[in-house]
């Protein structure tokens, strides 16, 4: 029998299949698509403190292989999502993972308390991508220390599982990994997204409202996948591999290079179904290759 | 509703217009102004599926026949151009809310600017069922931006449409909201009350109705466009921005839209 | 009349399309397929003080709408470029840049000292994006000490132009632009590749003989036209952007973004005539936009 | 050179296999052994051309007609085997250096595994044009990786063929190789001067090809293979090892190769 399940801190995920903090809406919205109780984890949209306007228009544009978007981080605020959303999320027996945000460390630390009451959520998933608004508005994922300090902010709110996502946009993304293990995450998950631009040279004018946003998709997949190896080169708690995953090869790719589990996100975008079809295809690789558990997989890549 | 269709017809029905069959695995009730992502390539360049209103959906000769008009413009409606009679395609859809006519509105001017008649169509074809008096505006820039309605399943609609081009090709000269204002000019403003506006184009044109609507009060509905990453509300790609207390607040057009009543949008400069 | 020439330090090249280095091997090759004397410039594939085997193979792959490559840095040595290669680019009456590697600074300020007295070279491009063995590897890109040092060691042996071509793989860019500048770098150019990996699921293997390689094409333009833009608000010279053109429209985005200059990489694999088709493409630009001079069109992006 | 072609037929001419037509604006002489560069897509994925041997390139009633062989295995691949007729393509080439026969060999034996008869048939037919006498090996894992002969306008050679399968579904049960010894033994160890081998397939065939020339003491030529972005030797992305004084030094299958003498290449393991 083969065990896809996979342990993150004190929590055990039924399989190492999760969806990515804003490709995935809250979740309910692909409750039409398929049965989302079946992935490992659903990772909901970015959660603030208060409720988020997000940037102006337009937020989204394709590019080669890929697409950058600068949402700005809208979302309905914790309170609003543990009180509307968090009880549809249970009734369709999802395993919830929070993203969590904010502009300083203690509004990391505010969301978490209040996620820490909420029943229903497994763990957190720390999105360090934002300015510092106490550096001068440099983002905590560049800055070891600040990155630290989130972590240990939350950690004193809450006893659930820490999930930290990195940035790609740094020197030395190790650094940072291992700075947020030796803070105490359970897991470290990476990439977000790479920063980019796009111009309209009919118009000579940017092209997002924000005119910086973020890079997603299978253009960024090679800068992902070494990145991920790095990382698990470097730190002992389980990492989780996201960035242009599109198939089920994909995501065993990912593994090989060191992660115990994948996020898939603008994948979703192009078939809302594709996190199932991933997972169905990590299943019958595991059946096919006779591996019995993910930890046998995992990290096993020749180089 | 994610599922794959396969291409029965792909003809032009003008210089850069196609019709689309899809004969889909099932067909399913849809409100005139909804539509569907489309994605028809392998490969991840171009990575999106692109949205594109349902024109009709219908059992025709016992076949699900799900059609779309489309413009070539860029490089997803370049491909979409060169597909074969049997070749597969994904659709997801219907998506967005459609127009739903007011209950208390027993007449309609219906406007659509550019590659609007897609959308003004289908809900022209869905108001003439149910009996209704209309009106249909179409403009474009020149007479090769609008197909015959005959060419586009739309014959019987024919009696009803003014054209309006910019220069003067086909119809009237001038812009779509110049005809209509005279249109809503015409109309007692006593009577106003019982019409009701749809409008499907460019933004400005768009924008301008939201004007006329406000000035010569009479309610007007905007299909709106926007990029869309994915089309059923979990981007938060396509937002637009609408009034609510407080000032604005961002609304998705796949979702909450593609049609507003004009009061609500707030249209940036 | 439209004038296409730009002036970088005391150079002023005939116009903004040059060759990106390592895509367009000693310029000579290319003769074959056009004039490459009409190019801006010619940069030839990174010299070594020492001719270099390079890496084994496989040594390219090909990733979404991107390639990796981990050539190693294989050429023939400057001394060998300079009494074998340059006598033919003279004939050819291409305008050469020289791009310059080494392990140490000395190793630049040596192959530097060779090119000074070279006829024929316009200038030197300094790629810095390689690991510095005296700073334990680290790459000189990535730390604005070590690349100054090396700008101001090659400073010492020539009064060619300098360029600086930056690594893309860091926190800040800025940064070291502006490092770079204030030792006296006449132009910057970037972007340089993106650290990436890629996997062989059925041989659970990496692809790559040197494991990781560095990501060029369309799939990098969305970074590398923020870049450009973040470098050219902060420094004073002239910036030249590289990353992902394939045409004249890409090519003028880049220069909206801040650039005075542009090199074509990875697409000339695809059409070796592509460079200059996209100076042909900007000349007509120019012609029916009524742009005079490359300075006026240069930055003008509306944000 | 660069250039655009046309496709005048592009036909499956087995399971896996097309035999593509291109008309080009001109012909070229080429050397059996050359390849071209293909790219016949739009959009950046797939990014890069292709390599492909150049089958033949003639005038043909009154047309300049290159001919390809292809076997679908990726991307790139499928979309060639989906063009139509009239599509048209990018082609670099001829490139590389091409099999040139050493001048003291009267008698060759060559040999193809997989594809690699696309590459065996024209210099079979260049040599046969010589009135050399040759023997010709073709193997596969099965009946299905190999097109007859006379698919591929190689009627002339179907004579001087022997076949072999890995699983006998046609031909010998076996490897390339294992005939290739055999027809090698059967040449005296005297005459085996007169003699030499081309081969052209996959690495583990090639290398063995390289053992057993060294043993037997017959001179053979080895047509390889490797992942090419350039083509044309200006991105160093294709070297394999080659021997040179002081050890091994790297050179490009597409400028230097793709054929090389056994004698010179390193294989690594
Ligand atoms: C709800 C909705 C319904 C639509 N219905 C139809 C329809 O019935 N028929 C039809 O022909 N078109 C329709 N469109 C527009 C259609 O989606 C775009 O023309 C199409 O996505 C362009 O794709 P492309 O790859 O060919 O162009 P691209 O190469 O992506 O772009 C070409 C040009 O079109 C612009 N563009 C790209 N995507 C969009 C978009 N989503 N909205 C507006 N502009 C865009 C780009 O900025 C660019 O200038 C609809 C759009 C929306 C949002
Ligand atoms: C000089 C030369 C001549 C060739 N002549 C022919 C020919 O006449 N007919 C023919 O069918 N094929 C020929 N090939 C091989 C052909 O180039 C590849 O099969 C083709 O590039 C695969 O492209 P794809 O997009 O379909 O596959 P991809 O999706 O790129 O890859 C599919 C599989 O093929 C492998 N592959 C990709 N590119 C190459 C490559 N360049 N060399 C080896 N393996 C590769 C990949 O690793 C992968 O496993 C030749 C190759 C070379 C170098
Ligand atoms: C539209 C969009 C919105 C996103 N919003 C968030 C977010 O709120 N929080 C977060 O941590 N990551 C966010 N991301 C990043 C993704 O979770 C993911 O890290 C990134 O897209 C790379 O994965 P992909 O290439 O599979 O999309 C967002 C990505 C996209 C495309
Ligand atoms: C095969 C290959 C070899 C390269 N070799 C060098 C080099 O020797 N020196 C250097 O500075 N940059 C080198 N580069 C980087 C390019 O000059 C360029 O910065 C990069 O490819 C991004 O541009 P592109 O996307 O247009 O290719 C190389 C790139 C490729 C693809
Ligand atoms: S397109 Fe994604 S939310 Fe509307
Ligand atoms: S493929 Fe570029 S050098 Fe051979």
């Amino acid at each position: 029998m083969i065990d896809l399940s996979v342990c993150i801190g004190k929590s055990t995920f039924k399989n190492p299949v999760f969806s990515a903090s804003g490709t995935f809406g809250y979740g309910v919205e692909y409750s039409d698509f398929f049965d989302i109780s079946r992935l490992g984890a659903v990772i909901v949209k970015g959660l603030s403190i208060e409720p988020v306007k997000g940037n102006p228009g337009p937020r989204i544009f394709e590019t080669a292989s890929g697409m950058l978007n600068a949402i700005g981080l809208q979302n309905i605020g914790v309170k609003n999502f543990v009180s509307e959303i968090l009880p549809h999320l249970r009734r369709l027996d999802a395993t919830v993972i929070a993203n969590v945000y904010g502009k300083m460390e203690e509004e990391y630390a505010a969301v978490a308390a209040i996620l820490d009451d909420a029943e229903g959520v497994e763990g957190l998933e720390l999105n360090i991508s934002c300015p510092n608004v106490k550096k001068g508005g440099i983002v905590f994922g560049q800055d070891p220390l600040a990155a630290s300090k989130v972590v240990q902010a939350v950690k004193k709110e809450t006893d659930k599982t820490i999930i930290v996502k990195l940035s790609p946009n740094v020197s030395d993304i190790t650094e940072i990994a291992a700075a947020v293990e030796d803070a105490g995450a359970d897991g470290i998950s990476l990439i977000n997204t790479l920063l980019g631009m796009v111009i309209d040279l009919d118009k000579k004018k940017s092209i997002l409202g924000n005119v910086m946003g973020g890079l997603s998709g299978p253009a960024i997949k090679p800068v992902a996948l070494r990145m991920v190896y790095q990382v698990s080169q470097r730190v002992s708690v389980p990492v989780i591999g996201i960035g242009g995953i599109m198939n089920e090869r994909d995501a065993l790719e990912f593994m090989l290079a060191g992660a115990t589990a994948i996020q898939v996100g603008t994948a979703n975008f192009i078939n809302p179904r594709i996190s199932e079809e991933i997972l169905d295809g990590i299943q019958s690789y595991f059946d096919r290759e006779e591996i019995e558990r993910v930890a046998d997989f995992t990290g096993t890549l020749k180089t | 509703m994610f599922y794959s269709g396969r291409i029965i017809d792909n003809l032009p029905v003008s210089d850069k217009h196609y019709l689309m069959k899809v004969s889909t695995p099932f067909i399913q009730p849809f409100i005139p102004g909804q539509f569907v992502m489309i994605r028809a390539w392998q490969g991840t360049d171009p990575l999106l599926p692109r949205p594109f209103a349902i024109y009709s959906w219908d059992v025709v000769g016992g076949q699900n026949v799900l059609q779309i008009v489309y413009k070539i413009v860029g490089r997803g409606t370049v491909i979409l151009s060169g597909l074969h009679r049997g070749d597969e395609i994904q659709i997801n859809g219907p998506l967005g809310n459609g127009f739903i006519e007011p209950e208390d509105a027993e007449k309609f001017i219906l406007a659509g600017g550019g590659i609007g008649f897609s959308s003004v169509f289908p809900v022209a074809l869905h108001l003439k069922g149910l009996g209704k008096e209309m009106k249909i505006i179409l403009g474009a820039k020149t007479d090769k931006d609008i197909p015959p309605a005959s060419s586009v399943g739309a014959k019987s609609l024919e009696g009803d449409v003014t054209y309006t081009t910019e220069d003067g090709s086909m119809g009237f000269r001038g812009l779509v909201t110049e005809v209509l204002e005279k249109e809503i000019e015409d109309i007692g403003t006593g009577s106003r009350a019982e019409w009701a506006v749809f409008a499907c184009g460019p933004t400005e044109m768009l924008s301008t109705v939201k004007v006329l609507s406000a000035e010569k009060k009479i309610r007007a509905f905007l299909s709106l466009e926007n990029f869309m990453a994915c089309g059923f509300g979990v981007c938060l790609g396509c937002v637009v921005k609408v009034a609510a207390p407080g000032g604005y607040q961002h609304v998705r057009v796949c979702m909450e839209g593609p049609v507003f009543s004009s009061e609500e949008v707030i249209f940036d400069d």
